[in-house]
């Protein structure tokens, strides 16, 4: 089977003004035929290539920006005619993924992690002594998470206070995400600490928080079964999606978020809201699986390399 | 002096009451308890070790939630939470379970006038049910005084709103024990106030007439409450 | 009954028919007068008072002009916040606006940067070392506020904190000046503070000559600089005479 | 915050006391740093800039809004700062809350001047009026502390002076005029973009006295020592815009004025270097 | 120390005091038999009792009161709002009772005393239903404005009787108050007309009758503790620690009962001590008014 691997000598667009999808484009070509032989059918119709300069760009101007108010649910258009979707993706694209590791420098684990214009980092501190006695556990490890946004992570700047409860759920679901790869019972009676700050919130920013927490948690190097990878799916138009933005996001249609360990090839996580039939869900959770090991490769690129220049360093 | 009522009642008439206990299955004592339409549901958790808030090495401590049927708490919530764990210290033994707490969570499920009575008589019948070491057992009442001067028991949330003033009052049920009868001055134990909450202006004398008719219909309530407790607990108890 | 519960209707306290207050002083007039017809280095005269409240450990009042505060003093005792062990003692602040104290009706809610604030003038005075483990509470309420509120806060509760008998270095004095166009005006009244081009507020330990909290905002040139904190100094010096000789008075009006 | 024993504490101390630090700086030298703009993309102006391990971003964010009643003649700008748990643990749920308010309350004193909004602020408040008493611009400035290595005042002060001159204010035209109450239809230009005069907005120094010497940009190591500190903004003109001192021992007021001709000194380098290495981040992101 | 054993000897002294802090139940019961209390007062007299108005410039109508320590400060800020269409001609009181953590050691910042919004409910309850106030006297233009009483009331010390301090500092606020003279301008907005603009202003002033509101039936209240057969008037905090059955009874100037509030408590209350809490209550009221009418002259002479 062909790799479905992330162009990693591609240099991200610097500038967002001229925000393009283009990752994966050819490569999933491949993912999509046998995923989906109906939608592979229709896209055989389909121009290959890319068609730049479709759809509105949501990021362009902040002061009118379209991202601030909810497109209305009325039918409208998420996929053109031509396949191409509002920032002029095709379906079964994933917008550029790009990671760092050790951006905190006073961390044990840090590593930032973007998905087209989401961006966020996380933080590891641990494993270290239980800090609140009482919630100590005897035979395993204590992980604790906390999500939060920045203020001017949204379109329109926001001033929700702290722990809302879209960021307690969110940071509950990380945790759990996370506890279930860790191997918790090698660390008895003490603590982790797994912070995630959302710098740039457009769509995913959950699946991007799993992401940069696995990386995160691998650089603190803490004993995991397998790192955990993230995407989400969406279904719009009649088109299943991958990797949805803010605009497909909050258009109101299922939105299927899923998380695994790729080695394993088990689900830890899957999440959906809206409902959707079931053969077609079946549809949406395959394409988002693909989504997480296509990430998943490329997290285990980005690690090798981190592991190569750790190596250098040393001199080894 | 004949009252026309709404719903066709006497003065002294109090509304249907219905008393059920041993409702809840987590709780270690609950109770629901009608008067007419007014629905409180009473439950009680504890004796548990002492929160450190109010813990307190010679007595146990009590802790009443009082959930409204909408919204959220608000002043009168708090009001009613302070009066009822004040009475019901004080028909509780606290010295037999030191430095513990017992929760007792009230849930109003409807309103129709005599709200905190209500939820006195719910509380009394939940702390029974959870075998709470109790002095005796406390009886509450409404009484409404009208403009002319008659006096009704137990109104409806209407009758609340259209009388001048009224009186919730808690007495206790008379003990029958071989213990010396605790009174003073020769007057009977029942006829001694635990509790008295007004509202609206009233002259003295209204006050002592509701309190002899209040201490009056009390005497049924108070037969009706431990006819209720008698009962085995799971089968419901219902009185005209 | 009456209160209808939950409705709390939107209400506006009305204001002055005229719309703009004409300016206390214009652009570069220089003999404009104060409007409490104090001179620009005259301060407010000050009262204080020791052991207002009863209840508390110790307490002072202090009254300048409109500006009225009170301030309570609690501990040392156990500290609330599960701290680890420390050596040395905890100063935990807090200033509280009442809803009356601004002409506007407010919230009455915790003022954060005057409770900071607070902490940082009067923690170098407090030997904290003298009470390891404990806290020591020194809660401050703003009953109205005219003007200079801070200071006047800062020195009231280094009064109270004297009458809790809390270990200190000395007590602590606190003035504040207002810029205004050219000039320099001393314990500024609230009308003063909502014209001013910059403030400066200065805390210090009067007999020890030690400077403990100084904050500036406006644009300021070294020579104003020195003239202002001369001016706050000496302010300080003789608030600091005042507030000792208050101590006196209520020790020997307690020996009596 | 920083446990150190003895020994460190001693080192640190005849360190600064040899004029030599234990990064191998001087006492008055800054840590190398590194200016980002526009980083933030959905802002109008954003900046990140890294002080040794100290990582700060800020953005700035206009909004339509109505001057207040009291001044109507000048927009209103706001600092809010946010200390992120990634920073520090103890910053978790509300545990930033005391620091966050502490350095947003002195980065408005010491930028944004006094309450007339004219002397000692970085930005003409009366620039952002489109119509007065109607339509203003509210400018919101948040700062994100996202690691922290000592210092943070200084570098989100700097952030937020490289945010402003990153920031583009879209122009807007009054549609028409109209009378009493009624509120002005306004247009926003999607093209045309006013830039703020950045020259005027000061620098922050913090001088940390460890012993009887002063020294600039202290790691938390040396912050961990502090007998007081005091945190300077400065202009360009050499002078003082604002100053919150930290830090509770008391000091001679003759060391505090020296502290300040200090600090003046070592603004104007510092003033120097941030401003090429904003305009060279500036260049940089036009390039790309 | 009132004790009458305590010869200025410093050894007792602590001994005495030592008694008080172990056996408190004790060492009032040996006071109760004496019919003395340890602060040298009878069983039945209130403790000393001073108002002060207008101490707040920045309110429309203020004033301090105390008994004994507890001291309240109450003020009143007038607001304009639009009635309800229920009762257009109707104006609104709001009252809210304030402990700050400066009163007591047992408030801390952040946290509410529980006290405080029963007590807030209870003055409330009280002003509003003993009719002392007629919300038709708030009224400004029917239908269109009206007065918003804002009555905040901030214990400044608490020792004790916190209800009576209050519902005394709030009655004084209220018969302190003035209300500004106001006119209505062009916007149907009310605005405040200054002293000198009130001769010259082309707009007539829609209050210019109603500076005062007039109190009928003021109430007053008394809270007493019932221990044994012991009646307690006015109780101090520690009292109040000590026996926990409190009787507050309120009553108006024609001596009608606007409240009788006996939270729980171990000791049952009988008519008959019911009826001797009212005599007293009695009493009190009619010394309460006193103070009240000096204070109220001490003003008018100023």
């Amino acid at each position: 089977m062909m790799q479905v691997r992330p162009n990693l000598d591609y240099e991200g667009p610097k500038s967002h003004q001229h925000h393009r999808a283009f990752v994966f484009g050819f490569e999933y070509g491949f993912l999509k035929e046998k995923l989906d032989q109906k939608e592979a059918a229709k896209r055989a119709n389909e121009q290959l290539g890319f068609v730049f300069d479709i759809g509105p760009n949501p990021w362009s101007k902040p002061a009118t920006s379209s991202f601030g108010c909810k497109p209305s649910l009325v039918k409208m258009e998420y996929v053109s005619p031509e396949g191409l979707r509002l920032d002029g993706r095709r379906p079964m694209e994933m917008r550029q993924i790009r990671a760092e590791i050790g951006t905190v420098a006073r961390a044990d684990g840090s590593a930032v992690f973007e998905m087209g214009n989401t961006k966020v980092i996380a933080a590891v501190y641990g494993p270290r002594e239980v800090q609140n006695r009482s919630q100590q556990i005897s035979d395993q490890a204590l992980v604790r998470c906390e999500y939060s946004m920045a203020n001017f992570s949204t379109g329109d700047r926001m001033r929700k206070p702290k722990g809302d409860r879209r960021s307690t759920e969110i940071s509950l679901v990380i945790r759990q995400t996370m506890e279930a790869c860790i191997l918790t019972h090698l660390m008895p009676r003490s603590q982790i600490d797994i912070f995630v700050q959302v710098l740039q919130a457009d769509g995913g920013t959950r699946s991007a928080c799993i992401n940069a927490a696995t990386l995160a948690l691998a650089d603190a190097g803490i004993p995991m079964r397998d790192i955990v990878t993230s995407c989400s799916a969406g279904y719009l138009n009649s088109t299943p999606l991958l990797d949805l933005n803010y605009i497909e996001d909050s258009a109101g249609g299922p939105d299927v978020t899923v998380g695994i360990l790729p080695k394993l090839d088990k689900v830890t996580l899957l999440q959906m809201d809206a409902k959707l039939p079931l053969d077609i869900f079946e549809n949406v959770m395959g394409l988002a699986t693909e989504g997480c090991k296509a990430v998943a490769n490329y997290i285990r690129e980005v690690l090798l390399e981190n592991t190569k220049q750790l190596e250098y360093r040393r001199g080894l | 002096m004949e009252v026309d009522r709404e719903d066709g009642r006497t003065q002294n008439q109090l509304r249907p009451l219905a008393c059920s206990r041993n409702v809840l299955h987590r709780a270690h004592g609950s109770a629901s308890w009608y008067q007419g339409d007014t629905k409180v549901l009473a439950a009680v958790y504890g004796p548990k070790a002492g929160a450190r808030k109010n813990e307190n090495p010679e007595k146990a401590c009590i802790e009443v939630i009082w959930k409204p049927k909408t919204g959220q708490t608000g002043k009168l919530e708090k009001e009613y939470e302070m009066i009822l764990k004040r009475t019901l210290q004080s028909i509780c033994i606290l010295t037999v379970n030191p430095n513990t707490t017992t929760s007792i969570i009230i849930q109003v499920v409807n309103d129709d006038g005599a709200l905190l009575p209500c939820a006195i008589n719910a509380a009394c019948v939940a702390l029974v049910d959870a075998g709470i070491p109790m002095k005796h057992l406390a009886v509450a009442i409404c009484c409404c005084v009208a403009k002319s001067g008659y006096v009704i028991m137990d109104p409806t949330k209407l009758e609340e709103q259209k009388m001048k003033s009224f009186a919730y009052l808690v007495f206790p049920n008379s003990v029958h024990s071989v213990l010396p009868e605790g009174s003073v001055q020769g007057e009977p134990m029942e006829h001694g106030i635990v509790t008295s909450v007004t509202h609206g202006i009233m002259s003295v004398d209204d006050y002592f007439y509701c309190l002899e008719r209040g201490c009056a219909a009390s005497a049924k309530l108070s037969d009706f409450l431990r006819r209720s407790l008698q009962r085995h607990p799971t089968d419901s108890s219902k009185a005209g | 009954m009456a209160a209808k519960p939950g409705s709390a209707p939107t209400t506006y306290s009305p204001s002055l028919t005229q719309k703009t207050r004409p300016p206390i002083f214009k652009g570069n007039d220089l003999d404009w007068v104060r409007p409490d017809g104090r001179g620009f280095h005259q301060c407010r005269p000050a009262f204080f008072r020791t052991g207002a409240v009863n209840s508390a450990s110790g307490s002072a009042y202090a009254e300048f002009g409109n500006t009225k505060v009170i301030v309570s003093v609690f501990g040392p005792r156990e500290s609330k916040k599960a701290m680890m062990y420390s050596d040395i003692g905890r100063l935990n602040c807090n200033v509280s606006y009442t809803t009356f104290a601004t002409p506007v009706r407010g919230q009455g809610s915790d003022h954060k940067e005057f409770s900071s604030m607070l902490h940082k003038a009067l923690e170098g005075a407090i030997m904290l070392e003298t009470f390891p483990k404990t806290t020591v509470d020194v809660f401050a309420l703003v009953l109205e506020s005219g003007g200079s509120d801070l200071p006047v806060v800062i020195s009231c509760a280094s009064l109270a904190l004297a009458d809790a008998g809390i270990m200190m270095y000395d007590l602590v004095a606190a003035v504040s000046v207002s810029c205004l166009g050219k000039n320099l005006v001393i314990d500024p009244i609230l009308e003063e503070e909502s014209y001013q081009d910059g403030s400066l507020m200065l805390t210090c330990m009067p007999s020890r000559y030690e400077v403990t909290q100084l904050i500036f905002t406006g644009e300021w040139s070294t020579p104003d600089i020195n003239e202002a904190m001369q001016l706050c100094l000496d302010a300080c010096g003789k608030l600091g005479k005042v507030m000792r000789s208050c101590l006196k008075e209520a020790t020997s009006a307690s020996q009596e | 915050m920083v446990g150190l024993s003895v020994g460190e504490k001693h080192f640190i101390q005849g360190g600064i006391a040899q004029d030599l630090r234990s990064d191998g700086r001087k006492r008055l030298t800054y840590r190398p740093i590194y200016v980002e703009t526009g980083v933030i993309p959905q802002a109008h102006g954003s900046a990140r800039i890294r002080l040794g391990a100290t990582d700060v971003i800020a953005s700035v964010k206009a909004e339509l809004g109505k001057p207040s009643a009291l001044q109507p003649d000048k927009g209103k700008i706001a600092i809010y700062v946010d200390c992120s748990p990634t920073a520090a643990p103890m910053f978790e749920g509300r545990g930033g809350e005391e620091l966050s308010t502490e350095l947003s309350v002195a980065l408005q004193r010491c930028l944004l001047g006094g309450k007339s909004g004219s002397a000692g602020s970085g930005i003409d408040p009366s620039s952002l009026v489109i119509v007065e008493g109607k339509v203003c611009w509210d400018l919101y400035i948040d700062g994100l502390v996202i690691s922290s290595d000592g210092n943070l005042l200084d570098a989100l002060g700097a952030a937020i002076k490289a945010a402003l001159s990153n920031t583009g204010i879209p122009k807007v035209n009054v549609a028409s005029e109209t009378s009493g109450d009624e509120q002005p239809e306004v247009n926003i230009s999607d093209e045309e973009f006013l830039q703020f005069d950045t020259s005027g907005i000061p620098v922050i120094v913090t001088l940390t006295k460890v012993g009887r010497h002063y020294i600039v940009d202290a790691t938390s190591e040396e912050e961990s020592q502090i007998s007081s500190a005091i945190s300077i903004s400065i202009n360009r003109k050499g002078h003082i815009c604002g100053l919150t001192k930290r830090g509770g021992a008391g000091l001679d007021p003759s060391i505090i004025l020296d502290m300040i001709s200090v600090a003046k000194h070592v603004s104007e380098q510092l003033i120097n270097k941030l401003d090429s290495e904003i305009a060279a981040a500036e260049a940089n992101e036009e390039e790309s | 120390m009132g004790l009458p054993n305590a010869s200025g000897d410093l050894s007792t002294e602590v001994e005495v005091d030592a008694f008080r802090r172990l056996f408190p139940l004790r060492f009032y019961e040996k006071h109760l038999s004496e019919s003395i209390r340890p602060d040298a007062r009878p069983l039945g007299r209130a403790r000393d009792t001073t108002i002060a108005l207008g101490a707040v410039a920045s309110a429309n109508g203020s004033a301090l009161a105390k008994i004994g320590s507890t001291t309240m400060l109450a003020a009143i800020k007038m607001e304009v709002m639009t009635p309800s269409t229920e009762t257009p001609d109707e104006g609104c009181v709001a009252i809210d009772f304030h402990m700050p953590p400066i009163c007591s050691p047992i408030v801390r910042p952040g946290r509410p005393a529980e006290a405080a919004p029963v007590v807030s409910k209870q003055l409330s309850d009280t002003i509003l239903s003993s009719g002392m106030i007629s919300l038709k006297e708030l009224c400004l233009v029917s239908g269109k404005a009206a007065w918003m009483a804002y009555l905040d009331i901030y214990c400044l010390d608490a020792d004790g009787a916190l209800f009576d301090t209050a519902l005394l500092s709030a009655v004084a606020a209220f018969s302190h108050l003035e209300i500004p003279v106001v006119s209505l301008n062009d916007d149907g907005k009310i605005v405040l007309l200054s002293e000198e603009q009130e001769g010259m202003s082309e707009r007539e002033p829609v209050n210019k009758e109603k500076r005062k509101l007039t109190l009928c039936s003021i109430p007053f209240s008394l809270t007493c503790i019932l221990h044994k057969n012991y009646i307690l008037a006015d109780p101090t905090a520690e009292e109040e620690s000590i026996m926990e059955t409190l009787v507050t009874i309120v009553l108006d100037s024609s001596s009608q009962l606007v409240s009788l509030y006996k939270p729980g408590g171990p000791v049952l209350a009988y008519t008959s001590a019911i009826q001797d809490c009212i005599a007293i209550t009695r009493q009190r009221v009619k010394e309460l008014q006193k103070i009240l009418e000096e204070a109220i002259s001490v003003m008018e002479v100023d």
